[in-house]
């Protein structure tokens, strides 16, 4: 044994008894006098010009309080992972002369009571002049589509120079010229939601000191601080996040998106403020699991040996690109799966279209990669009349092989829990499959 | 904004308030869904929990279920529906969501609805008319009352409803039947913007075994009075195509 | 009609670590003056159980029950930096950091203990009850209690340590890719076994089985918790989910749990779990990230199981009823 | 906007406070009692997460307007413990390890509370069907169903 005392023991969730008492405190279950809550106008449109908003009748709405429009929010135009260099600022955290996507906020409406604010926020009247939208991502990238967002210029996210995130390891042409068979096949998926049971928001309340107190469900207490200082053009200590309660994240609660607007709203009205999304607008306006669309090549020798793989992924970004252009990276990184493959090639676009932003979202750029390399591999074996397991085992990354990143493998155990697995549902595996090691070679 | 709730205590106070206009609420499972989310219209809320509509009575073979009778209360009340309430949203909302609510929420939910086509039920308005339920329209300030239906001999009753969860969830296609020596009525739920009777299959089935060849033939002819839609469950394409396997299964008694 | 059965399998790796570096979290400790060590952090638990591993990971650095740590976070303005909760990070930054502030306490404790026993701190151990005795003699012992007491009131030296994992930013070579993303990688196979209907297309996971090898399962009732409900959400994924179920077009987006697809409680699979070790050596005691990764076998292995029961190659997520069910039918060649 | 009184028995202790027009009995308990236990989900009635008992039956509280349950009694997870000491389905719950985030832990627990005061001895099946109104993303129902036959188990 490891001889440890409280590693690797079943000690007791220290957050369980809070929640079966009920007394875990989530960030709404804050009630601060004089609270104000904040609810959105958002873009009916899929892409329009917006020729005018007029709030007139929005302001007369009893128990309305204020409302806000672009030019409240001192740095309007951000992207959230400027925090580690990435440019440019794409997005506006109120809508700016232009809409990009149906469910994008317009207009912030801070009302005495919940249903004020509703009732405020729907009776913004915004004029729209429709622009074309474009919603599929090779679409996007064809020559004369429109284009999404004017900040990035292009349609796809530009990468040092470069329209993708590229690996290029070996000689995949050679490979293919090489080989017994040829495969190509494409998958796709569809947007996924991260259906947290609660949704995201926060509450902001003004200190004695001036500075602000942001009760938030984020994941990530000072990025949303760092982000949302930047944003407001306040010094960072002006801050405070308090959170750490979180009802299912998955990573849909690290877009920054509630933060910022809520403490303006704070900062203008002298009062603490509470905007939260209702149901529809975190299953329809926060951000998915970007939709992908994968082609994989491969060059297989008969014995089942893959020596090249050629991946194209498309990654829809939606309007905007949050998180999408480093997740884009991630899934390169991620290629060609867990296997020895001497020759790799990969373009990884992250494609602006006129849908709701993606983002992070557990195991992005790896979840639906997986699904489109590990249906390539029970393909070929099938094709190939090859145990999909062996067809696996045989291709299996080792510790010391050079990924096609570049990275010399270490750890690796791909082998041993194939191993486990054919173990556990009785699938037989001859004896040199079951002597493999991914130690040794 | 909603400004007021009324609660009347009768049914003729029921009707008369919503004869003044304002919005009717019986469980609540779908008016306070709105009224928590977004702005209404509406300023009045009228809500029947206390209007004395609730109560299941069977009288020779002829069952009166007040409108705001809890399908909870009626799974207990009548057995035979015991099937079709299971797969009816979930236990927490069957506590609130009544018979009554029931016919007024949009396909493809309702399926209780669908249930008192093929029972041939007569709906009860506050004025004390009846209208069979394939003729009724709801009128603005109108109160359903109750509903009224001849509980269906022993063996005759069929239910059947494709989901795509196996609990809790809408219908993909609901196929509710009453299938006798001399009776033959099918409904169907999910094909339609509402509920609707299939008379092509009812011709089909009359005076028939229920062989496999016939309810594969009934199924097929469903399949002309039917006009389904897309939505969040299942495309029109979808609901069409599987319609006539589940007309069959309702009567096969298979599992879904 | 006949209900078809098939398996599928699926071998995947994940990575640890935000990719490429550059997110450093930090951990401090201290004692309280009866010996509770606070651990004050930044990081959010989003329920995976971070509070409650880091304790593990303090209480074992330190040789003290698990029940005299205490996790105080995520306040910006008392929790040292923590870049977020994601990328399968926390466990192992927050992790590495906690480690590190706990030896350096642990240090401290161990010069106190050196002072109070006139011993040299090299002879002393923890037993893990909560004494710190001489090793080989262990009448010769003193309580946490009495040495945080000891310590403050006596020696005027706080127990405390301060810990950072950071791992160095990589940039990424623009023209090959070559990059050093992560820092560890955690593998799994899923064995799927799915039934389909053939006349509607309805495919139901009866069994998922799962190896996992994740370095080192600081808590194994938290492992399978991730491990059971990441292989819900994977089949949910597979089976039901989509904002936009008419992709490209937006139409007919759910909007709340009703419409959102996702299986019930009366829809999930038996599952069956196995756990490997084999320490990362730059995790904590050799643990790798689990929380995000064990939605993704799953997937492709409940497509492969279909493909397997009925010759159905899916190729779009998710694989509904209908796609399963027209795709039966281009093999029937009844379309 | 006019108020209205509203009279309930929540958790056996008799409270009278003031409601606006068609408020919920969600809203009610967290922002007039500051019972914060029941969650928002949804509001919609499709998570479950703000169930809590009305008369000893489970509903959603957030579709229910608090005026027209005047004088009812209420049970929340809050009324679930006696003192420090937890109940058998609460303590199930802790030990098999059945919360993960917790959001809709209150809920899971008093659905299972009416179940088992109606059924005490459940069938798998019927544990299944009481709680698939409330939804869990984190643990995929396995351990929450477990822990609530367990809880049975408990009782007996």
């Amino acid at each position: 044994m490891t001889g440890y005392k409280v590693i690797g023991s079943a000690v007791q969730r220290s957050d369980a008894l809070g929640h079966v008492t009920g007394r875990t405190e989530f960030f709404e279950d804050l009630n601060p006098p004089g609270l104000l809550h904040l609810k959105m106008a958002r873009s009916e449109r899929h892409h329009a010009r917006l020729a005018g908003i007029d709030t007139s009748e929005a302001e007369k709405t009893k128990g309305v309080v204020r409302i806000l429009t672009a030019d409240d929010i001192p740095n309007n135009l951000f992207t959230p992972l400027k925090l580690i260099g990435v440019e440019p600022d794409d997005e506006p955290i109120l809508a700016e002369g232009t809409v990009r996507y149906r469910g994008e906020p317009i207009c912030a409406v801070i009302a005495e009571t919940e249903a004020a604010a509703y009732e405020g926020a729907a009776k913004v009247v915004v004029d729209y002049e429709d622009l074309p939208a474009v919603f599929d991502v090779e679409e996007a990238l064809r020559e004369g589509a429109p284009i999404v967002n004017e900040h990035q210029r292009t349609n796809f996210f530009t990468y040092e120079g470069h329209h993708c995130r590229r690996i290029r390891f070996g000689d995949v042409e050679q490979a293919f010229a090489q080989a017994d068979h040829v495969f190509e096949w494409r998958y796709q998926s569809a947007p996924i939601e991260h259906a947290p049971t609660e949704t995201t928001g926060c509450i902001v309340v003004p200190q004695a000191d001036g500075r602000l107190r942001i009760h938030s469900d984020t994941q990530a207490c000072f990025f949303t601080l760092d982000n949302t200082a930047l944003i407001l053009g306040t010094p960072f200590n002006k801050l405070r996040i308090v959170g750490g309660t979180v009802g299912g994240g998955f990573g849909g609660k690290v877009d920054v998106v509630v933060e910022p607007v809520s403490c303006v709203a704070a900062m203008l009205t002298g009062r603490p403020v509470k905007f939260v999304y209702n149901r529809r607008e975190e299953m329809q306006v926060s951000s998915p699991r970007a939709a992908e669309r994968i082609i994989i090549k491969d060059a297989v020798m008969s014995g089942g040996r893959i020596t090249g793989r050629q991946v194209t992924l498309y990654v829809d970004s939606g309007a905007y690109a949050r998180h999408s252009p480093y997740g884009t990276t991630k899934a390169a990184a991620h290629l060609p799966g867990p296997y020895a493959i001497p020759n790799v090639w990969a373009d990884c676009h992250c494609v602006f279209t006129n849908r709701t932003p993606s983002s992070a979202m557990r195991g992005f750029g790896v979840t639906i990669a997986d699904f489109a390399l590990e249906s390539q591999m029970d393909r070929i074996a099938r094709a190939l009349d090859m145990d999909p397991l062996q067809l696996r085992l045989i291709n299996a990354y080792r510790d010391g092989d050079l990924t096609a990143h570049r990275k010399p493998a270490e750890g690796t155990a791909l082998i041993e829990v194939i191993q486990k697995a054919a173990e556990m549902v009785g699938h037989d595996l001859p004896a040199e499959f079951q002597e493999m090691s991914s130690w040794q070679s | 904004m909603i400004t007021a709730v009324r609660m009347p205590e009768s049914a003729e106070a029921a009707a008369e308030a919503a004869a003044r206009g304002g919005r009717v609420m019986a469980g609540g499972t779908v008016v306070m869904a709105e009224v928590n989310t977004g702005p209404v219209a509406d300023t009045e809320l009228i809500s029947l929990r206390h209007a004395g509509l609730s109560g299941i009575t069977v009288n020779e073979g002829v069952a009166r279920v007040g409108a705001t009778t809890t399908f909870a209360e009626l799974r207990s009340g009548l057995g035979f529906l015991s099937e079709a309430i299971r797969t009816l949203a979930s236990p927490t909302i069957r506590n609130l969501a009544t018979v009554g609510g029931n016919l007024f929420v949009p396909q493809p939910y309702g399926d209780f609805a669908v249930c008192l086509l093929a029972l041939d039920a007569t709906v009860e308005i506050a004025e004390g008319q009846e209208t069979p339920i394939a003729e009724w329209n709801r009128r603005p300030g109108e109160i359903v009352t109750a509903v009224r239906f001849a509980v269906p001999r022993e063996g005759t009753w069929f239910y059947h409803k494709a989901m795509r969860r196996k609990l809790n969830s809408a219908a993909i296609v609901t196929v509710a039947a009453v299938v006798d020596r001399d009776t033959v009525r099918v409904a169907l739920g999910g094909v339609a913007p509402g509920p609707v009777r299939s008379p092509a299959a009812e011709r089909v089935l009359r005076g028939q075994e229920l062989t496999r060849d016939v309810l594969d033939a009934a199924g097929e002819a469903a399949l002309a009075d039917i006009d389904p839609r897309d939505d969040a469950y299942a495309s029109a394409w979808y609901r069409r195509r599987v319609l006539p396997v589940h007309v069959r299964r309702a009567f096969q008694n298979e599992e879904a | 009609m006949a209900k078809l059965k098939g398996r599928g399998y699926a071998s995947v790796n994940y990575p640890t670590g935000m990719n490429l570096g550059g997110d450093p979290s930090q951990a401090l400790i201290h004692s309280t003056t009866t010996g509770t060590f606070v651990v004050s952090l930044s990081s959010v638990d989003l329920g995976q159980g971070l509070k409650t591993v880091v304790a593990q990971c303090a209480a074992e650095v330190l040789g003290l029950p698990f029940e005299n740590i205490l996790i105080d976070t995520a306040d910006t303005d008392t929790g040292p930096h923590c870049m977020g909760t994601f990328a399968s990070r926390g466990t192992h930054r927050v992790g590495n950091a906690v480690i590190m502030a706990a030896a350096e306490a642990r240090e401290v404790m161990l010069a106190v203990a050196a002072d109070e026993l006139e011993v040299d701190p090299g002879d002393l151990e923890t037993d893990g009850t909560g004494f710190i005795a001489v090793k080989g003699a262990e009448e010769k012992r003193i309580h946490i209690t009495d040495l945080a007491l000891a310590a403050h009131f006596k020696h005027g030296r706080t127990i405390s340590g301060r810990g950072i994992f950071l791992k160095e930013q990589s940039t990424v070579v623009p023209e090959t890719g070559e990059m050093d993303p992560d820092s560890c990688q955690a593998h799994a196979c899923t064995v799927a076994v799915v039934e389909v209907d053939d006349e509607t297309g309805v495919v139901e996971v009866l069994e998922m089985h799962n190896a996992y090898e994740i370095g080192r399962a600081l808590n194994p009732a938290m492992v399978t918790q991730q491990v059971e409900g990441g292989a819900w959400m994977g089949m949910s994924h597979a089976l039901f989910e989509a904002t936009e179920p008419y992709y490209p077009a937006r139409d007919h987006g759910p909007a709340d749990f009703t419409e959102y697809l996702m299986p019930g409680p009366a829809d999930i699979a038996r599952q069956y779990s196995v756990i490997l070790e084999r320490p990362a050596d730059n995790g904590p005691f050799g643990a790798k990230g689990i929380g995000e990764m064990t939605a993704n076998a799953p997937i492709p292995a409940i497509a492969n199981a279909i493909f397997d029961a009925c010759g159905v190659r899916v190729e779009t997520m998710p694989f509904t009823p209908e796609r399963v069910l027209r795709d039966l039918d281009a093999l029937k060649g009844t379309t | 906007m006019p108020s209205s009184v509203v009279n309930l028995t929540v958790n056996g202790r008799e409270q009278e406070f003031l409601a606006r027009p068609a408020e919920s009995l969600l809203t009610s308990l967290r922002d007039r009692l500051g019972l914060m236990a029941a969650k928002r989900g949804c509001a919609q009635g499709s998570c479950g997460t703000c169930t809590v008992l009305v008369d000893d039956k489970p509903v959603m509280s957030c579709l229910v307007a608090v005026e027209t349950i005047e004088a009812a009694e209420v049970r929340t997870l809050e009324g679930v413990a006696d003192g420090e000491r937890l109940d058998e389905v609460q303590q199930a719950f802790l030990d098999g390890f059945a919360t993960q985030c917790g959001f809709c832990t209150a809920g899971m627990i008093m659905t299972a509370e009416a179940l088992l005061a109606e059924n005490p001895d459940p069938t798998h099946d019927e544990v299944v069907e009481a709680i698939s109104g409330n939804v869990c993303r984190c643990t995929g129902y396995r351990a929450i169903v477990a822990a609530i036959l367990d809880a049975a188990g408990r009782r007996k």
